[in-house]
């Protein structure tokens, strides 16, 4: 699209304060302003289609790093119920960048695990901004072996810009922690679905995002490398980020094509984080359809096909034996 | 163990480890100590530094060569290269340029071979070909000579010289050679196997996130580069404080992700130990 | 939740818990916060202070009625009693005196109920015993507590208010309660059964190197003091820099040990939480 | 015993140095001190079969502390082939305070593990004076799996004053590490004996402490708390550590009177620092002879056996039920 997606924010965000002025006279002065109120409506509407009818590799980065979006723990709240979080990697630490506990999606108990970003600064700091330690990895698969043990399904939220690489978690083996989660999580004798529902961010991302399905949400990103980092190695310039965005192929449709991502989920209109309630909704759906498929498997199929799904991914040529 | 593998054939240019501005062929340049070696009695050293002990790189097929039972390899796989899934700028010039400096059509050399009459397979990422880093033919290669390992019942041999981690040309699809490559070492792991990775500078990123870090031992060359974060990315993140010696073979071994730091020319013995140690698997179910 | 436990018989002494110089009965004093408290108001508020929230300790019994299912519990093996087998110079007369003092046997009461419906055993240590030290009794009940639960295919869940850790007056048998909790509990565990720990204030040295660190899940009052060496010991230690939490249940929440500190109130809705995750173990084979 | 055992080992160092200067004289001057030194040994041999003739717990604990005595790297040396040591918990550190590896007992692969305390200062500071870290007792189980994996045996040397109880400690899970040890140690497939070489402290005893065979060398000792510790809570005075470590009864005889110790393995007269090749040929056929008792058993059996041996250790009554 042409404008900017900063700018087109903008106008989007006066039209819904024109909108909600209107509607505050009408209810205050009793008057009926429905027409002006469903033509502006309409406005919006037609703006938000536009803008979002076919976003660029980089306005998906934008949405999936909004700071409204829905984080993990507003899914678990809008989607499960009895929630009870547990902590720790029963090592050293509790991770604040990854939360999980058991929960139930309807009648099912679940496991769910997931990066958790901060909202407000306090939140963020407490969260290290989403990225994941050694520690968050370990309570992760901690925490996967006590679903599995009790035959529970595993539900997995991404969204992290990456793996923490402080000197911290070098020392406390954050590559072993991403490594060994990989290896676990083919092993995981119970139905593991992986949700990429913000930023998907390398093996930050990976490092929890083995499973039997892996759904994206529509606005949602997935890459080897953030776009800058890209950007910084390719043309020295991290600024080019816009760029390297388009070339990485970071979003659900391309993973999608790939067969690395089996199903897009459907955003409200403009992003997940104009509506909390309706992108759960949608979530909520996928995650029942995909959690009653896997349960109807019996154990070795699960991981047969868990196995076949990652085995085939790649694309090469193979010539004549040389 | 001296059975004179790098005055056979022509040896492949050192690359990093070369230095410069000396004539190549009889006399090379350790690039950390700055002694002028006698290339013959620098290659009978195992391209080690007779002075200093510096650790030169090692192209895949020298390191096969100084690993395996003379003759005993055959290379597998050979046949697949890259393609540029997302018509990614550069990337098949680069292919390329890489194929034509290192002879080898990937960044990786895998196939199966005896190690003091054991036989096992194994992979080995060459650092001279793009850094080494993963794409789809290195994680099919290697997902390959594990499963390979898997189905006849012997161990594999992981050698990482892979300082890029992830090939990010491939984007995603890189990403995902490091859970496949995970997936085969877990089946292998889950059949009893044994796996030994050895890491060589510079070992990195994607690669130390996944089969770097799998086997059941971890060996490194001292003074080898191995860690999670590779250079020019960490320049841009907030490290913090770190140490001297962040991110060598002797840092990780200090913080108990490897099992030895291992001088080149005592490979090959701690290997046949370890695959002693380990016996047979097919005969191996008695305790 | 509140159905008056406390309410309805007469309250043994709180111990250590207790105010000094408070009369007994109509009011206690928190030992926190030194509010003086109506007795029947702290009593319905689990004996948590109403100001402070100073978590009293409450005598085995009582955590056994404030936990499970109203007239659920049936005891078990209270008819083992210990020995002194080093003729340990004034243990027999010590073992007496606790046993006239809490009107306890040994350090434990263990037995069968149920909590929300969910048939379960447990073993709840009583601090006010010997500081609910691990003698053979404490082992031996406790284990067949985990063995009755292994054999029926239930959750355990097991209550440590065991300050003193190992009981020295019994030597070395002590140290191997131990281990013959902990090899109980990994037959257990192998079984695919539930394991629940809960810590009150103290759980120290040999309870928390055995079965205090072995549940599945391990809950903790707020501000229990739960670590390794217990408290005259750790006098002797050089501790170095402790910070200001050391050893409390908050401490050890941030490191990684325990799932959760959980208010007293919350404990009954907590548990049933877990119970009904782990679902039926013997219908649970499906995935 | 009368005099005290600081004042023996003086005479006994003395007659030692009066023997080796007769022999140096013999062989300098060409003389026959045949007599005289056959004399002077004989006495050597009668003060020493006097002074350890029954031993209180005392001289044992001052035994077992000898720094002298052989450490874990010395038995290792002496009784196996092809060490390589291996490092590392794979999470955050390598703890000196306990060693372990591959070797081979004669021509069987094993795994050796065992706390190592040091000689000299630096040695000393390096193993934290065999007080050993979570991060010890972690690599230990990492080994053994790794035994567990490869259907070899196991010999655990214990040698520890205790576990390490510094802040730092308890940080990273010092109690989680022991116990977790203790539960998977009953799980282990393959065959496990322990070897009480030195001091067993306790729980940093027990943390590697759980096998099918327990041995203890005769005057090793094997407590629940330093009888120092324990005449500090008793009298209130950690002077009395003499008396404590009567009552306490942390002697190999007493150990194996409960059933805790299997069979207390003889040392050379005078305790093993004064003869370690002798020391280690006794402990490495009894090593020899255990090992090839377990590994005739089945993997059921061996497993039913262990948990039996503990199972029963403790001292009660049981009267009718109550
Ligand atoms: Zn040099
Ligand atoms: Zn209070």
């Amino acid at each position: 699209m042409a404008a900017s997606i900063a700018e087109i924010e903008r106008l989007i965000a006066e039209l819904e304060e024109q909108i909600e002025l209107v509607k505050r006279r009408t209810r205050e002065q009793g008057e009926d302003r429905n027409d002006a109120i469903q033509a502006l409506e309409g406005q919006l509407t037609r703006l938000l289609e536009q803008t979002y009818a076919n976003p660029t590799g980089w306005d998906r980065t934008r949405l999936a790093r909004n700071p409204k979006r829905p984080f993990t723990l507003d899914y678990i709240r809008l989607i499960f119920s009895d929630f009870l979080e547990l902590h720790g990697d029963r090592l050293r630490a509790d991770d604040g960048a990854i939360v999980g506990g058991i929960a139930r999606l309807n009648e099912q108990w679940v496991t769910v695990i997931g990066h958790q970003k901060g909202r407000d600064a306090a939140e963020r700091h407490q969260r290290n901004f989403g990225y994941a330690r050694p520690e968050g990895y370990r309570k992760a698969l901690r925490l996967m072996r006590l679903s599995e043990k009790f035959h529970r399904p595993i539900v997995c939220l991404v969204d992290t810009p990456g793996a923490d690489c402080s000197v911290g978690s070098e020392e406390n083996g954050i590559s072993e922690s991403i490594a060994r989660n990989l290896h676990e999580m083919f092993l995981l004798r119970v139905p593991v679905i992986v949700v990429i529902a913000g930023e998907g961010g390398s093996g930050g991302a990976l490092g929890i995002g083995v499973g039997d399905r892996v759904l994206m949400l529509e606005n949602a990103i997935y890459s080897v490398i953030a776009p800058e980092g890209c950007a910084a190695i390719v043309w020295r310039d991290a600024r080019r980020g816009e760029e390297a965005a388009e070339k990485l192929g970071l979003t659900a449709h391309n993973a999608h094509r790939f067969g690395i991502v089996d199903e897009v989920v459907q955003e409200p209109l403009g992003g997940a984080h104009r509506d909390h309630d309706q992108a759960a909704r949608t979530l909520k759906t996928a995650l029942e359809r995909h959690v009653s498929e896997l349960q109807a498997l019996d154990t070795d199929t699960l991981l047969e096909q868990r196995y076949a799904r990652f085995r085939r991914l790649g694309v090469f040529q193979e010539g004549p034996a040389g | 163990m001296a059975h004179g593998w790098f005055g056979r054939k022509k040896i492949p240019a050192a690359g990093a480890g070369a230095g410069a501005g000396i004539p190549e062929g009889l006399w090379t340049q350790c690039p950390k100590c700055k002694e002028v070696l006698f290339a013959r009695e620098w290659e009978r050293n195992l391209k080690v530094c007779l002075k200093c002990h510096h650790h030169f790189w090692l192209t895949a097929r020298e390191r096969i060569e100084m690993l395996v039972d003379p003759g005993s390899f055959a290379e597998l796989d050979g046949s697949l290269v890259s393609a540029n899934p997302l018509d990614f700028p550069g990337y098949a010039d680069k292919l390329r340029r890489h194929g034509e400096k290192t002879g080898l059509t990937d960044a990786i050399v895998s196939g199966e071979a005896l190690l003091g009459g054991h036989p096992l397979t194994l992979a080995v990422t060459d650092a001279h070909f793009m850094r080494g880093a993963m794409g789809s033919v290195v994680g099919e290669r290697l997902t390959r000579a594990v499963e390979r390992a898997t189905a006849r019942r012997i161990p594999t041999l992981l050698v990482s010289g892979s300082g890029g981690g992830a090939r990010m040309e491939e984007g995603l699809l890189s990403l995902m050679q490091m859970a496949k490559t995970s997936a085969a070492l877990a089946r292998h792991n889950q059949a009893g196997l044994l796996s030994i990775v050895l890491l060589t500078d510079p070992s990195l990123a994607g690669i130390m996130a996944s089969w770097g870090s799998l086997g059941d031992i971890l060996l490194a060359e001292p003074a080898a580069q191995i860690g999670f974060v590779g250079e020019r990315v960490s320049a841009q993140a907030t490290l913090g404080k770190a140490p001297a010696n962040f991110q060598s073979a002797e840092f990780q071994l200090q913080h108990g992700q490897i099992d030895l730091v291992t001088p080149r020319k005592d490979l090959r013995d701690t290997l046949q130990r370890l695959l002693a140690f380990a016996g047979n698997a097919s005969a191996g179910a008695a305790a």
